[in-house]
């Protein structure tokens, strides 16, 4: 007989049951990242940033320390962390507003000088927090609060492509993938892997996750999977992007 | 020497208006007097006029700017017209003499106006890449912040490495200074 | 350990920029973010030439948003981080100093006051006195220390670590343009020698020990749920503010005893009023200066008393009146007629000075 | 550790103990949508917003495979298989 609900060593059961929405996928990126750390034994050595939008509910997620700072900002403030304590397993938790609009700059520019660090991007096609307004991520056609009558590409532009853009630009040793909340065990062990990249010191490490917003999307479950698995692959493809190459035993 | 002296030393971009100057203010630096040097500097990183800015005292120096400097050098047309604003009773004014065209543009109500063929003397006599020593040492003669031994001394310590490589310069170097000083000694 | 940078005292000949890198140097600054911007470039030139002799940091981010953010990062890993900027940079950085406001995180920006509005130029001002000291959205819980010689900007960064790290409010040495670029002479010193000790660091994030198992976690916020719960904490940062600003507060006086006109003016002008009363004086003239070291926290009761003895304050600024608004408020209640003699993106000269106190005789 | 102040909401299957911290779910309905044999159904128990939990309608259905407890993005089921 069970007695204690089974999650992550590196979840803080005292801030539970977390602060976002029922079935808000969230939840599921970050439970992946706390087994993740779990396994690669490192909770000592975690610090984790988050940004704004609905990721800085995660900033007492973790038994790890954490900072919550401004919208985009995550990637800096890690950074920074980074270049001053190397031996800290460094995490930047964003929204794709974080990393693909505000913070763009950053991402790219993290990437580019292949900053020792993970990022972990969570994709739910629109902005959660201010109240469903169009994210950069945000697919054609796709009804939000600043896209009443649908994305135009038009006038608005085509999703950003993210782990396609930081693989463009980032050399051997970079991480990227992008896994989705459908299926929290690839999640898992893509975020492990770009940990584990960080832990060896090969470079820069990105996972993207595609991720539910039933709140915003106005979805029962039956429809936030149908989202997540049959609409948003058909334009962000799950899968690993960049891995460094197996060291030679 | 109680008074601060002010100088303004006026040239287009690469005329070597601020190496001369940070050479000279080094040099007074050196003898343990106070001396201030701000370049002036705009969008650009070369080209236009630059002017600078050179106060040497026993004193602590005020601001970093003056309004009405005792010496302007100015070595161009464009250095000319930029730098009569600094002129008064009490200023010698100091000018190329090849600059063409420029009569009407010289101050009216300078302490003294005075042309040196610097540049056909760099030119003819010694070497174009020493005209702006040559300002140095007219600079020095007009101002006496530091004397001529020291002068050269600062020279010594700023370009040696050069007058290793190649011994000529030294002697070129230190008549361009000494030249500069006889241009003017008898004009002011 | 490599050797300290400088050792005992020497009198050296140099720029600002260069004054500050060597002064970062002496303070033992662990790292710096920057990002080019002239006039502070050199800051960063100087820096990445002498830092890594010492086994200190650089890193050059991507803008100044990301280069304040950084050393945010970098302060709350424990490490005495600075960055450095100047005008349009100052303006993108004004978000990450909030966030050092609220986190109380003990970072040192030095700032190069450039021409103003918009890009304008490169050279000098004083208008950048309002942003660095109130910019943002928030309400200054900040020290800002506006220097005049390359003495002051040498004494006051290494100053500015400790007085960060003492009070945890983000701590600025506003110099500018002709600061920057100017050289002239000064001492500059190992400061265990003048007896100064550097304020310990310590880190507000990777701590040792695994959180949750043998002490909890740090979970750092800058956001609130409600009003209640942020004027509580607003409340708080108010109260050490006020505490603190009493044993921050820095001002100077020159001749302001007897003195019927006293001038006020900070930064660099203050070099021209102190110069311009010494002669006024020789005439006779009963004239001082009084001249705020700290612009945040304002010496403001000090002023006060001074002004409230003289006949008439002009206040003298390179800038359209961003100075003068912070000493009208510091005197609110006095009639002592103040004149402005504003002179935005201009350098101020001795020489105007006297001009301007005799014209109005 | 506050894990005794989780309420549960115990099940036993034929193949699995199914269990529900009611205190941790939010009724979001995910893992019924991901149970493949289509057995689990909202409860008659509250969750913590005060909405229906869930609980496998037919406990002889559940193959006890995990993945309820896999797609809860708030860890409030845990599935203990029999030997």
């Amino acid at each position: 007989m069970s007695k204690a609900p089974n999650m992550p060593k590196s979840w803080r059961e005292e801030t539970k049951p977390h602060k976002f929405c029922p079935g808000c996928g969230h939840g599921l990126v970050l439970k992946a990242l706390g087994q993740a750390i779990d396994e690669l034994g490192i909770q000592d050595r975690v610090v984790f940033g988050c940004d704004i939008g609905c990721s800085l509910l995660s900033f007492d997620f973790f038994n790890v320390d954490s900072v919550q700072t401004h919208h985009g900002r995550t990637t800096p403030v890690v950074t920074g962390v980074k270049r001053a304590r190397p031996d800290r397993i460094c995490i930047a938790y964003m929204g794709d507003g974080g990393g693909y609009a505000i913070g763009s700059q950053h991402l790219v520019n993290a990437a580019a000088r292949n900053e020792k660090i993970t990022v972990i991007l969570a994709n739910n096609c629109n902005y959660g927090m201010t109240g469903g307004q169009m994210a950069p991520t945000s697919l054609p056609g796709m009804k939000t609060e600043t896209t009443p009558y649908g994305r135009d590409p038009e006038v608005t532009g085509y999703p950003t492509q993210g782990p396609e853009m930081v693989s463009a630009i980032t050399r051997e040793g970079a991480y990227v993938a992008r896994g989705t909340v459908a299926n929290v065990r690839q999640l898992k062990n893509y975020i492990k892997k770009a940990l584990q990249n960080q832990v060896e010191g090969n470079g820069f490490s990105f996972v993207e996750a595609l991720s539910g917003c039933p709140t915003n999307w106005s979805t029962n479950a039956k429809d936030t999977w149908a989202f997540i698995e049959e609409t948003m692959p058909k334009y962000f493809k799950v899968g690993e992007l960049k891995a460094p190459a197996k060291k030679e035993e | 020497m109680a008074k601060t002296v002010k100088i303004a030393l006026a040239g287009e971009g690469g005329q070597g208006v601020q190496s001369v100057a940070g050479i000279m203010v080094g040099a007074a630096n050196d003898k343990g007097r106070e001396a201030l040097y701000i370049p002036n500097f705009g969008v650009e990183q070369r080209g236009g006029v630059s002017v600078a800015f050179c106060q040497i005292s026993d004193d602590k120096i005020g601001s970093p700017k003056f309004k009405k400097a005792d010496l302007v050098i100015a070595l161009s047309d464009r250095a000319v017209r930029r730098t009569t604003q600094y002129v008064d009773e009490n200023t010698v004014f100091i000018y190329d003499s090849s600059i063409e065209d420029i009569e009407d543009d010289l101050p009216k109500n300078a302490k003294k106006v005075i042309g040196i063929p610097a540049l056909d003397v760099a030119k003819k006599e010694l070497h174009p890449r020493v005209f702006n020593v040559i300002i140095m040492g007219a600079a020095i003669e007009a101002t006496h912040i530091v004397e001529m031994p020291e002068a050269k001394e600062a020279l010594e310590k700023k370009l040696g490495y050069k007058f290793e490589q190649n011994p000529k310069l030294r002697p070129l170097n230190f008549t361009a200074l000494e030249k500069g000083a006889e241009l003017v000694k008898e004009l002011l | 350990m490599a050797e300290k940078p400088i050792q005992g005292e020497k009198r050296v000949f140099m720029t600002g920029n260069e004054v500050a890198a060597w002064a970062a140097l002496a303070a033992e600054a662990d790292i710096m973010y920057g990002y080019p911007i002239t006039p502070q470039n050199e800051i960063m030139h100087y820096w990445t030439r002498l830092s890594p002799k010492f086994d200190r940091g650089f890193l050059q981010t991507e803008d100044e948003i990301s280069a304040g953010f950084t050393t945010c990062g970098g302060v709350l890993s424990g490490k005495r981080a600075f960055t450095a900027t100047a005008g349009p940079g100052n303006t993108l950085m004004q978000e990450s100093m909030t966030m050092a406001e609220m986190m109380r995180i003990p970072l040192v920006c030095v700032v190069q006051q450039r021409g103003g509005p918009s890009t304008a130029t490169v050279i000098y001002s004083q208008q950048e006195a309002t942003m660095t000291c109130y910019g943002g959205n928030g309400e200054g819980f900040r020290i800002v220390y506006s220097t005049s010689t390359h003495q002051e900007l040498y004494d006051y960064v290494i100053k500015g670590f400790n007085t960060a790290w003492t009070y945890r409010f983000p701590t600025f040495v506003l110099g500018d343009g002709y600061q920057a670029k100017m050289r002239e002479s000064l001492h500059i010193y190992d400061p265990a020698t003048k007896g100064i000790n550097m304020v310990a660091t310590e880190p507000s994030l990777g701590l040792e020990g695994t959180p949750g198992v043998d002490r909890d976690p740090q979970h750092l916020r800058n956001t609130y749920n409600t009003e209640e719960e942020l004027y509580e904490v607003v409340s708080e940062l108010v109260a050490d503010y006020e505490k603190a600003a009493p044993e921050i507060v820095e001002y100077q006086t020159f001749d302001t005893d007897d003195a019927e006109i006293v001038i006020v003016a900070h930064g660099i002008v203050t070099r021209a009023a102190q110069a311009a009363v010494k002669e006024l004086r020789e005439e006779g003239i009963k004239v001082g200066h009084f001249r705020p070291i700290t612009l945040r926290p304002f010496p403001a009761n000090e002023l006060k008393e001074i002004a409230s003895k003289a006949k008439k304050l002009i206040v003298m600024e390179s800038a359209q009146g961003q100075f003068d608004r912070m000493v009208k408020h510091a005197i609110y209640g006095l009639t002592t007629p103040i004149e402005d003699y504003f002179k935005p993106g201009m350098g101020i000269t001795s020489e105007e000075i006297v001009e301007y106190v005799k014209k109005g005789m | 550790m506050t894990t005794s102040a989780y309420k549960m909401l115990q099940v036993d299957t034929k193949k699995a103990v199914f269990t529900l911290f009611t205190g941790l779910c939010k009724g979001c309905g995910l893992c019924t949508q991901k149970c493949p044999v289509k057995t689990l159904d909202w409860s008659e128990t509250l969750g913590v917003y005060g909405t229906p939990a869930v609980q496998p309608k037919n406990a002889d259905d559940c193959t006890g495979c995990g993945m309820c407890a896999m797609v809860c993005p708030d860890c409030a089921i845990t599935i203990e298989r029999k030997k």
